[in-house]
């Protein structure tokens, strides 16, 4: 076929790395907490993702085969979600917020000056592996706007000003609080919230 | 030469001689010649120029035709009656020249080695019930089409069939009773007997009847088949009507004898209403006393090229009238059979008796002038008749053409009262 | 369906008793054809002398044989839709569609037979066609041997397009983007500005 | 049965169905994506939107309500007044299906579906006459997504049918919807294309022309083909099918509703199994042995030569030596018509069933759909109606065992299978038959001893019925014309028997039941509802 269809028969070349046993034990020790194994399918990505750093083909499969489901039900998951990447993504994520009130309070010069900043755009990361930069379509925190993310941590009132001190930042995406303790825990001890 | 010269006495001889003259000119080059006449003619008419192709003003046209016709693959069908079918137009084309057997193309000849008082005919047979024979084979002439049109064993050519025969029959009547009239006027039956009391008098039927003549023209193109009497071979919704399944030579029969009938057809309607040879009305051209106009080879010429050019310059009218009339619808076709032409045929008719019972009768010894009395009282009844038939046509509430009232309804009711509106 | 408002009643004519005698009539017809019979002059400008004679014709709308255009890269414009075969009321054109083998388009004919003595000349193809690809010329005089020689192919029909486009230009300019490319390549023929209106 | 009114018009309706479902086969014409009988609702289309009668919260009087609710997701109810007749529903459709077209690439000339699609049907009847959408239309690509079909997800309009014929039916779920909001395709996960065996009816499912069918594409334009409704010959379940065709060649086969055995799934294996009635390997001409090589035989002559053979064979001995090997590729009423002729000459014959191919176990899939083992559609109809004649009978293996004894003087063979039938060891022993008479598609085998071997015609070109494996009579219609030689089988055995004028299997059956009432009993599905898809 010369006017060319994506070959979607064959696997890509590069299917990434999968998952470890350590990971894949990990998932396992969620499948007690929910009456079916496909309810795990959120929280295993996360864990897959921690792991690697973003969802791979490979991963999924793994998780797939985890989960006894087809690949494509992950894959139909871990697409419709914007936080779980498919490739490979920089140290920090800059998230800025997309929504009316960020965007009215100047979040779009703000997106417009990271991307000529860093020279990349929507769900893009930088040569050097540093930054990855995405849209985000609801921070919830409108009151701050415009608000930026990086990471896991929520940077609030961002002008293109500060743009320069909060890249050159290494501490910018610290968390006030331990990572783990954001998630639920495995063995269903409550964890602390955060902020 | 002596022998040549007792031949051409003989009376036998020259009917066929007559015979010869009458089947090679007519049937072998007038109707070929008349069929590319009238491919001019009609091209004329159309602002055409018409078969220019074959031979100078493309008058080889009729030999090429005739070629074609010759070589053409003549297809019988697998469904047809075979006999029937290949005889029907062979019945055509015979009934259509018989009726020359009793044309009497230049009256009686006298040549000056033949007797005193001796004279041929110059006619085939002279019957002394010419115009029955001429009636009789005219309306054979139908067998030809409705034989064809049913061992055709095609609906299309069924109804063509059909609707000739019924036309033949129904056209029949008024031209019979257009010729009674002239058989009234000059009490006999031979075809010479009327062209010569024509020319002696100089007092043309067509004087003394122009409604008769009109009549008996008209039934003379429905007995042709002629437009606008040609439903026959309707095109638009026959095919080809009787000739559907005809190919080749046997088609070209077909064709032929429709050409062979206009002339036959015409020779009749000049024997009865145009003087026949006779060159001019008005003037008496013999008389029993003074045989001048019947002695020699330049009068027999002279008389029959009159003949002969009467026929012709009938052909051109059939012609005109081809490219002038459109076709009758068939109830409008029986309509004016019926309603319209039987009814002043039968006018004309009375008109007759009575002018011979009042003792208006022609008598040729006299002269037009002699008769002049006869043909006014004539024309006078004519006249009468045509105010009759518009007076009563004037009255008549029916619409002659257009939508038939007792047609089923169309469209919606809406429309149809709007149309019942119009037509009351 | 014809609806009651669209249908107009025409009444028929009244007849004078002339137009009911007949004749008159039939001699008032008469009148003009010999009219016309005997109007030698006009008859000399009506009729030509095909074929040493050629009329002038009007070559944006004369209906003759037909021919399949081509893209500006030389490609049959003919993308394989069926219309034509579909609007044609004589069956007279018969396509076999195939992959095509250029990037841009993915259907293209791989046969492509009109029965030049079977169509009926109506046009209505050169009205489906959604990418004008097959045209009527003005050229008419279309002779043959045999009824197979009469069945024009893809390459006689495309050879017709280059001998007759100084004549006969095609009708709108070349359309290539009709959805095929699927937006893997951006950079596809759009139609010119006048023929978005 | 619960009485809804529908546009002010009562209608029953069969229990627990959807309001779509009822109104659509009380003939009304809804327009409808996501919803198929056969699949779990998920009321994501939003075309088949109603009004209903709701008690007003204040007044508590039954009102119109202000909303609109999706006939598909909404069970019908004793009472129930909806209506669809409405300028609220209309708009409502209206704007749905402009939306649908919003990023819908206009290349109806060179799609597939154009002409059974209901993109093209509903935006004519439903939808705006002309697009407000000014901006370039995303474009989704094309994909490759299996050896049998193409996905062209700028097509589709994720009404996901799709991917839930995938999980419910077929079990398999490859394909998905990936992404969300105006950027959700389908897709199956890269390396696992779709490759099931109820593959080819997301072809059918796919209410638009995004999922095409490789072995169809660009073949034909839809509106060209003329549908027969015939049966699955590949296998003993008797699927209904769609013959669609044009030209007498065949171009698809579709599945038919069938409620009893198939609804509305066929397996690959049947919608791709007609290929082998356009093999240019087909035999196409009648062939008689003299002196050792086959000449032609004239189709005219054979009946006459075939009753002269089977009178001699049977002059001696009531037709002990005679053998009729009735294939499971005949139809009842061809099948019948043999016998009855074998037996009328030769009463003592010996009926045999054909060879019945067998592969592997049946299958079942998740909903209930069974792709059978027995690869031929009329083993219990030729069974039963030897049963029916009576006399001696015999299995093929017995058949080619005593042939291999010398036992028969005489045997019709029938086959008419589309895969090599025969061992060379099966063959030469029922080549020790005297006067073979073949009647087969293909080459086999038996040719190198066949007395006459006559062409037979594949199941599209004959008509009749099957008996499938659950005893269920089904009829078939001819699609297509015999090959040029050919005679179709049930015309041949017609003359064999001398019966007066055209074979019709209808006629047959009804001559058949007389005899064997148990055939009189057929079955035919009832048919979709006009405006569902």
């Amino acid at each position: 076929m010369s006017w060319q269809a994506i070959d979607r028969k064959s696997a890509p070349a590069d299917e990434g790395p999968g998952l470890s046993d350590a990971v894949k034990e990990k998932i396992r020790a969620f499948f007690p907490r929910y009456e079916t194994k496909r309810a795990v399918m959120l929280p295993a990505l996360h864990v897959a993702q921690e792991a690697i750093g973003y969802i791979s083909v490979r991963a999924m499969k793994d998780i797939a085969e985890l989960l006894e489901l087809p690949p494509s039900a992950v894959m139909d998951v871990v697409t419709f979600y914007t936080h779980y990447w498919t490739h490979p993504r920089g140290e920090k994520v800059l998230m800025v917020c997309r929504s009316l009130s960020c965007q009215l309070m100047g979040a779009d010069k703000l997106q417009h000056a990271i991307e000529t900043k860093l020279g990349i755009k929507d769900h893009e990361t930088t040569p050097d592996g540093k930054f990855s930069f995405m849209t985000e379509e609801c921070l919830a925190a409108c009151d701050h706007a415009p608000c930026l993310m990086v990471n896991e941590r929520m940077h609030k009132r961002v002008t293109p000003e500060q743009l320069d001190k909060l890249l050159a930042d290494a501490d910018s995406d610290k968390l006030p609080m331990p990572r783990s303790d954001l998630y639920d825990a495995p063995h269903g001890e409550k964890p602390a919230r955060g902020h | 030469m002596e022998l040549i010269q007792n031949l051409l006495a003989n009376q036998l001889f020259f009917s066929v001689i007559m015979m010869a003259v009458g089947l090679g000119v007519i049937a072998g080059v007038s109707a070929p010649f008349a069929i590319l006449f009238e491919r001019k003619l009609s091209g004329w008419i159309q602002d055409r120029i018409g078969p220019n192709r074959v031979g100078p003003w493309g008058v080889l046209q009729p030999v090429a035709d005739g070629v074609k016709f010759l070589m053409k693959e003549d297809i019988t069908p697998a469904h047809v009656d075979k006999p029937v079918f290949i005889m029907a137009p062979f019945i055509s084309m015979i009934v259509a020249l018989i009726g020359f057997a009793v044309i009497p193309w230049a009256g009686e000849i006298h040549f000056p080695w033949m007797d005193e008082g001796a004279t041929v005919r110059t006619q085939v047979a002279n019957l002394n019930v010419g115009v029955l024979y001429m009636l009789s084979v005219a309306s054979l002439g139908v067998y030809g089409v409705v034989l064809g049109a049913w061992a055709s064993n095609n609906k299309y050519a069924f109804y063509g069939g059909i609707r000739a025969t019924a036309q033949m029959i129904s056209y029949e009547v008024p031209l019979g009773l257009g010729v009674l009239v002239v058989i009234l006027i000059g009490g006999t039956l031979e075809l010479d007997k009327i062209v010569y009391a024509q020319a002696q008098s100089g007092v043309w039927n067509i004087f003394l009847h122009p409604v008769a003549f009109v009549l008996v023209l008209t039934a003379a193109f429905a007995e042709t088949n002629r437009t606008p009497f040609d439903l026959a071979e309707a095109e638009q919704e026959l095919v080809g009507g009787y000739h559907t399944e005809y190919s080749a030579m046997k088609f070209a029969a077909f064709f032929l004898a429709e050409y062979s009938h206009m002339a036959t057809n015409s020779a009749l309607v000049i024997v009865l209403f145009l003087g026949g040879w006779a060159p001019l009305p008005f003037l008496s051209f013999w008389s029993p006393e003074h045989t001048w106009w019947n002695v020699g080879w330049l009068a027999a010429l002279i008389k029959f090229g009159c003949f002969f050019g009467k026929i012709a310059a009938f052909l051109v009218f059939y012609i005109v009238i081809r490219w002038t009339v459109p076709r009758f619808r068939f109830d409008q076709l029986m309509r004016l059979a019926w309603k319209g032409m039987v009814p002043l045929a039968i006018g004309a008719l009375v008109l007759q008796v009575l002018m011979t019972a009042l003792g208006f009768i022609i008598r040729p010894e006299r002269g037009f002038a002699g008769n002049l009395p006869t043909v006014l009282f004539a024309l006078a009844g004519n006249a009468v008749l045509i105010g009759l038939a518009m007076f009563v046509t004037a009255r008549s509430t029916r619409e002659v053409t257009g939508r038939q009232d007792n047609l089923p309804a169309v469209g919606n009711r809406n429309a149809n009262a709007k149309l019942s509106g119009i037509i009351q | 369906m014809i609806r009651d408002e669209d249908i107009m009643m025409v009444a028929p004519p009244t007849l004078t008793t002339s137009d009911k005698l007949y004749l008159p009539q039939v001699i008032a017809g008469m009148r003009t054809t010999l009219r016309h019979m005997f109007s030698v002059a006009k008859r000399a400008e009506t009729t030509v002398q095909y074929p040493e004679q050629k009329r002038k014709l009007r070559v944006e709308n004369y209906r003759g044989v037909h021919r399949l255009n081509k893209d500006p890269d030389g490609r049959v414009a003919c993308v394989a839709c069926f219309m034509c075969s579909t609007a044609c009321p004589a069956h007279c054109i018969h396509i076999e569609a195939g992959e095509s083998p250029w990037p841009d388009r993915e259907k293209y004919p791989v046969k492509f037979d009109i029965d030049e003595l079977r169509c009926i000349y109506c046009g209505m193809c050169e009205e489906a066609c959604p990418c004008d690809a097959i045209e009527l010329t003005p050229h008419y005089d279309l002779v043959g041997k045999s009824r197979q020689e009469m069945v024009f192919d893809k390459e006689k029909l495309l050879r017709i397009f280059d001998e007759t486009k100084d004549v006969k230009p095609r009708k709108n300019p070349p359309v290539t983007d009709y959805g095929l490319t699927g937006g893997q390549d951006k950079a596809v023929a759009r139609p010119t500005a006048e023929r978005k209106v | 049965m619960p009485k809804i009114t529908v546009d002010g018009k009562q209608i029953e309706c069969r229990d627990g169905v959807p309001v779509l479902q009822a109104v659509l086969e009380a003939g009304w014409d809804v327009p409808h994506y996501c919803y198929h009988p056969g699949l779990s609702v998920v009321a994501s289309c939003r075309l088949c939107l109603m009004e209903m009668k709701m008690p007003h919260p204040q007044t508590k009087e039954m009102d119109w309500a202000p909303k609109l609710f999706p006939s598909c997701q909404t069970p019908v109810k004793d009472g129930m007044e909806v209506r669809f007749a409405s300028e609220g529903v209309a708009s409502s459709q209206s704007h749905v299906m402009e939306y649908y077209l919003v990023n819908h690439p206009l290349d109806c000339p060179v799609c597939d579906k154009a002409g059974e699609c209901y993109l093209q049907d509903y935006s004519e009847k439903f939808g705006h006459a002309s697009s407000r959408m000014v901006e370039d239309k995303h474009k989704n690509p094309k994909k490759d997504i299996g050896s049998k079909t193409l996905l062209y997800s700028d097509r589709c309009v994720v009404c996901s049918r799709c991917v839930r014929f995938g999980d419910e039916v077929a079990g398999a779920g490859e394909l998905r919807v990936i992404n969300r909001g105006h950027r959700a395709e389908i897709d199956v996960f890269p390396g696992v294309p779709l490759e099931n065996e109820l593959q080819g009816n997301v072809v059918d499912l796919c209410p638009v022309g995004a999922l095409l069918s490789k072995d169809f594409l660009f073949q034909q334009r839809v509106w060209n083909l003329r549908s027969t409704p015939s049966v699955d010959p590949t296998t003993s379940a008797g699927a209904t099918i769609w013959i669609d065709h044009n030209d007498d060649r065949i171009f698809r086969v579709r599945p038919r509703f069938n409620e009893k055995v198939n609804e509305w799934w066929i397996s690959d294996e049947t919608r791709f199994g007609w290929k082998y009635v356009a093999d240019s390997k087909r035999l196409n001409q009648p062939l008689q042995r003299d002196n050792g090589a086959m000449k032609p035989l004239r189709w005219e002559a054979a009946p006459e030569l075939l009753r002269r053979l089977l009178d001699e064979a049977a002059s001696a001995d009531q037709g002990v030596g005679v053998a009729c090997v009735l294939s499971p590729m005949l139809s009842c009423e061809e099948a019948w018509l043999l016998s009855t002729f074998v037996r009328s000459r030769a009463p003592q014959a010996t009926l045999v069933t054909g060879y019945v191919p067998v592969s592997g176990p049946d299958k079942t899939f998740p909903k209930g759909f069974k792709i059978s083992a027995e690869k031929a559609p009329n083993r219990r109809g030729v069974e039963s109606i030897i049963k029916a004649m009576g006399g001696p009978n015999a299995t093929f293996e017995q058949f080619v065992k005593s042939a291999g004894d010398g036992k028969f003087k005489l045997a019709y063979v029938t086959g008419g299978y589309p895969q090599v039938w025969l061992t060379a060891d099966q063959a030469r022993a029922i080549g020790k038959v005297q006067t073979l008479i073949t009647h087969d598609l293909f080459e086999s085998a038996l040719d190198e001893y066949a007395t006459i071997r006559l062409p037979g015609a594949s199941w599209a070109e004959r008509e009749g019925s099957f008996m499938n494996a659950d005893g269920l009579i089904q009829p078939f219609e001819r699609a297509l014309k015999p090959l040029d030689g050919v005679k179709s089988d049930g015309q041949f055995f017609h003359e064999l028997v001398g019966r007066p004028g055209l074979y019709r299997g209808a006629k047959t059956r009804e001559a058949m039941a007389e005899k064997i009432p148990a055939f009189g009993d057929i079955f035919v599905p009832r048919p979709e509802p006009e405006h569902a898809h």
